[in-house]
């Protein structure tokens, strides 16, 4: 397969980070994971962004990997995907919004907020999206703590 | 004036699906909308990190009956990217051949629902006839109407026979013939161009701010599909055109969606008649190796993607989806809200919505109470408000 | 091939014609209807392919209890009982997706996806195949 | 039979209610009501208000954030009412069986009458399911 083009894009982003990166890759063709700390997570997308000109963001992942919740926001440039990815402590979680420089992200940080309980600092509006209005407020699905609790049904069959 | 609040939804006549719409009006405009969704919210993303890769497909593609191929492709070709394997060339032209299938009873679909929306039912009952025909080649191949069943982890299930072949073009035939006819009505039938002319306006700064996608964005004059930026599958041997228009409106979406059917006609064809030799499936070991990947499939509703982690466990460790409908949600607020001398009427509200293709799930009468005169709002629980009730009888 | 996108700009120029329809309307008055009477008649006359994926059946004598089915299926319609020759899988077809998973990989083609395609009922136990 | 049973059993008017499925069962349903398939045959009509219909259709599984619409929905009917249940999982929770976020089954919410099974139902089931219906009717 041909990475030219990947190379190429990757080390662009290394030269406008420098050392704030610290992990780049290629996963495959037109997909590129970056991970940087989450002190940097805004600046360095900043620069992506007003580098490239990039106006998409695909979505945003949470991810929980034990002790910390990674937050990923996809972005796309010509075709190619970048994938940001921050660890922030699962205790204090935490992240800077990016509402203001791509107003897309607004639902994808909802759902994140909703599923596992990231604050989006700056963010609109983290009103209740995707989980149901009776939820308790404390619990958040897709962290690994939750364990599955089926719905006690309400009448007997 | 005061302004009043309009809710539309969970169960409402213009939605097929539960989902919540708040609007506020002045008179006959819509001055401000508000989405609730999260009544679908079934809770897929968890399951899929206690079920097994192969037990994952099936609840895959029931995370969207109509695009269930697009999902199927999408999760897939993730974990076919975490072995780090391709499979066979004769494989990803059968996904192929059943995604543009599954693309063309979806946009048929869709062109009858927003005949429907639009008051004009004879198109929904003509349109639909003829999409039986496709219904059927699908049905035909892998065993059932809708959900496929037909992708597999290496590959896909079942092989299409020479006599399938010869049926499925003649299928093609009939509907290339009837969608042209549809793309004369779609264009040049008074109902449908007084409804969907200047309606639903999204501009080409608003589509690319609130991050459209699919043809709601290409209606807006921007040319981006995945089958063309980020080819997947056979897309990368099989030519076609990315339909854009740049009327930004309601009539952009129905003629991006009647030519991308023709397109979708066309690229069936090409595929019959280059299918290459060869197995369709390969076996791959139950355990992907450790990793992360993320994969992109265009739906028929726009950008479908996933991202999978992997843990080194026959479970993967994180399953994330992001339909193309989450996509489409804030440009569809934009779209519903007056602007200066863009005005949206509350009888425009079905088609509005029904123009970006929605596929959720919705409807919120019960616990959404609004104030504007004191600007409150609050939630109430359908128990609390039957309590309440209780209390005021009293 | 390009699309032309040039006839639909000129046409949606003019103003479009009223009842475009009409023709069409008035051809289809004199074919035949298309609708299937099913439950009445034309039942031979319903859409299926040969290999649809319809009810489960189950082969007894061809099981060997190996429980690969019970491994692949999504929807917990199998269930692992023992009978009198030993172990075998019980349907709750309920539940079933008509994945054809579990068909795919019997070692033995114990379990096959029939046509039977009616399967409404006013009961769920009918569904449990024992 | 009485009149009155006669009546209904010839003219079910539905309500169509789509609690969190996935579409397909969706999509079937109206498919059964377009010129192919042709429900209405039966008389039975779609409605848009639950306060006119006799049978409530309901399609895709219970999640958390619409049983209380459904329960709502179903208080709404004037009796004598008909729920039908269609597709595997809104009869028990099909492949969305523990997600933390759907019921299992519609029955554990609201009462049914009929189930039509299959994933998604063809359309011809979905009108033998209504067959179901029509001959429990008449027969009590």
């Amino acid at each position: 397969m041909n990475l030219e083009r990947e190379e190429r894009f990757v080390s662009e982003i290394k030269e406008l980070l420098g050392d704030k990166i610290s992990e780049i890759k290629v996963q495959r063709a037109r997909s590129v994971f970056v991970t940087v700390k989450a002190e940097d997570y805004k600046d360095s997308i900043r620069k992506i962004v007003e580098k490239f000109g990039i106006t998409h963001i695909s979505t945003m992942t949470g991810a929980d990997s034990g002790q910390t919740i990674d937050v990923m926001p996809h972005l796309s440039h010509a075709g190619m995907k970048i994938t940001f990815k921050a660890a922030v402590p699962k205790t204090a979680a935490e992240i800077d919004t990016l509402t203001d420089m791509l107003p897309g992200a607004v639902m994808y940080e909802r759902e994140v907020h909703d599923l596992l309980g990231v604050n989006f600092k700056g963010h609109p509006n983290l009103a209740k999206l995707v989980i149901s209005d009776d939820w308790p407020s404390d619990v958040y699905p897709l962290r690994k703590e939750y364990k599955v609790v089926r719905p006690e049904p309400i009448r007997k069959t | 004036m005061p302004e009043f609040s309009v809710i539309v939804g969970p169960q409402h006549p213009a939605l097929k699906e539960p989902e919540s719409f708040t609007f506020w009006v002045d008179g006959e405009d819509v001055v401000r909308a508000e989405v609730r969704i999260g009544y679908a919210h079934r809770g897929i993303e968890k399951a899929a990190e206690s079920r097994t890769y192969i037990q994952n497909i099936p609840l895959i593609e029931r995370i969207c009956g109509i695009c269930n191929v697009a999902h199927t492709i999408c999760y897939t070709q993730n974990v076919e990217y975490l072995y780090g394997r391709e499979i066979p060339r004769r494989a990803e032209y059968i996904r192929t051949i059943i995604e543009e299938l599954n693309r063309i009873h979806s946009h048929l679909l869709w062109i009858g629902i927003a005949g429907h929306e639009i008051g004009f039912d004879t198109l929904l009952m003509y349109v639909w006839r003829d999409r039986e025909v496709v219904m059927d080649l699908i049905e035909e191949m892998t065993g059932n109407r809708v959900s496929t069943a037909l992708m597999t982890v290496g590959g896909v299930t079942r092989d299409i026979t020479p006599e399938l072949a010869t049926r499925i073009r003649k299928g093609l035939d009939i509907l290339e013939e009837r969608t042209k006819y549809y793309e004369k009505i779609a264009s040049g039938e008074s109902t449908i161009l007084a409804r969907t002319k200047g309606i639903g306006i999204l501009t080409r700064e608003e589509a690319l701010k609130h991050c459209a996608v699919g043809p709601t964005l290409r209606a807006s004059g921007i040319k981006s599909d995945i089958r063309a930026d980020d080819p997947y599958a056979a897309h990368d041997e099989v030519p076609f055109d990315v339909i854009t228009t740049d009327t930004c409106d309601l009539f952009g979406r129905v003629v991006v969606r009647v030519y991308e059917t023709i397109e979708a006609i066309r690229q069936v064809r090409y595929c019959l008649d280059n299918l290459p030799s060869g197995p369709v499936r390969i076996r791959l070991p139950n355990t992907p190796p450790r990793g992360e990947s993320v994969s992109r499939v265009e739906a028929p509703r726009g950008e479908d993607i996933h991202y999978v982690r992997s843990d080194g466990t026959d479970r993967p460790a994180r399953y994330k989806v992001r339909a193309p409908t989450l996509g489409n949600l804030a440009s569809l607020v934009e779209m519903l809200t007056s602007k200066g001398d863009y005005r949206v009427r509350v009888a425009d509200i079905p088609i509005v919505l029904a123009g970006i293709d929605p596929c959720m799930c919705c409807m919120d009468r019960t616990s959404r109470f609004i104030e504007p005169s004191k600007g409150k709002e609050w939630v109430w629980t359908w128990n609390q408000l039957r309590k309440y009730g209780r209390m005021r009888e009293r | 091939m390009g699309v032309d996108l040039e006839s639909a700009q000129e046409i949606r120029e003019n103003e479009g014609k009223i009842m475009a329809m009409q023709r069409e309307l008035l051809r289809h008055i004199f074919k035949k209807a298309v609708t299937l009477r099913y439950p009445f008649k034309d039942k031979e006359k319903v859409h299926i392919p040969s290999d649809f994926r319809g009810k489960i059946a189950f082969h007894r004598d061809q099981c060997i209890g190996c429980s690969m089915c019970f491994r692949v299926c999504p929807a917990e319609v199998i269930e692992m009982i023992d009978d009198e020759k030993g172990k075998r899988p019980m349907f709750y077809l309920d539940r079933c997706t008509h994945c054809a998973q579990c068909e795919d990989v019997c070692p033995t083609k114990a379990i096959e996806l029939t046509a039977q395609y009616e399967s409404a009922g006013t009961d769920r136990t009918q569904m449990i195949l024992k | 039979m009485g009149l009155v049973s006669w009546a209904r059993a010839s003219s079910p008017w539905l309500v169509h209610f789509n609690t969190a499925g996935c579409n397909a069962c969706d999509i079937e349903v109206v498919a059964a009501l377009t010129p192919r398939f042709d429900l209405e045959r039966f008389g039975a009509l779609l409605k848009g208000s639950p306060r006119h219909a006799d049978v409530l259709v309901v399609t895709g599984t219970v999640t958390r954030q619409t049983r209380d619409r459904i329960i709502r929905i179903w208080e709404q009917m004037p009796e004598p009412k008909f729920a039908v249940a269609v597709g595997n999982c809104c009869v028990s929770g099909g492949v969305f069986r523990g997600c933390y976020n759907s019921y299992p089954g519609l029955d554990s919410v609201i009462p049914v009458a009929a189930y039509i099974y299959g994933c998604p139902p063809k359309p011809e089931n979905v009108i033998h399911g209504v067959a179901t219906l029509v001959s429990k009717i008449r027969g009590g």
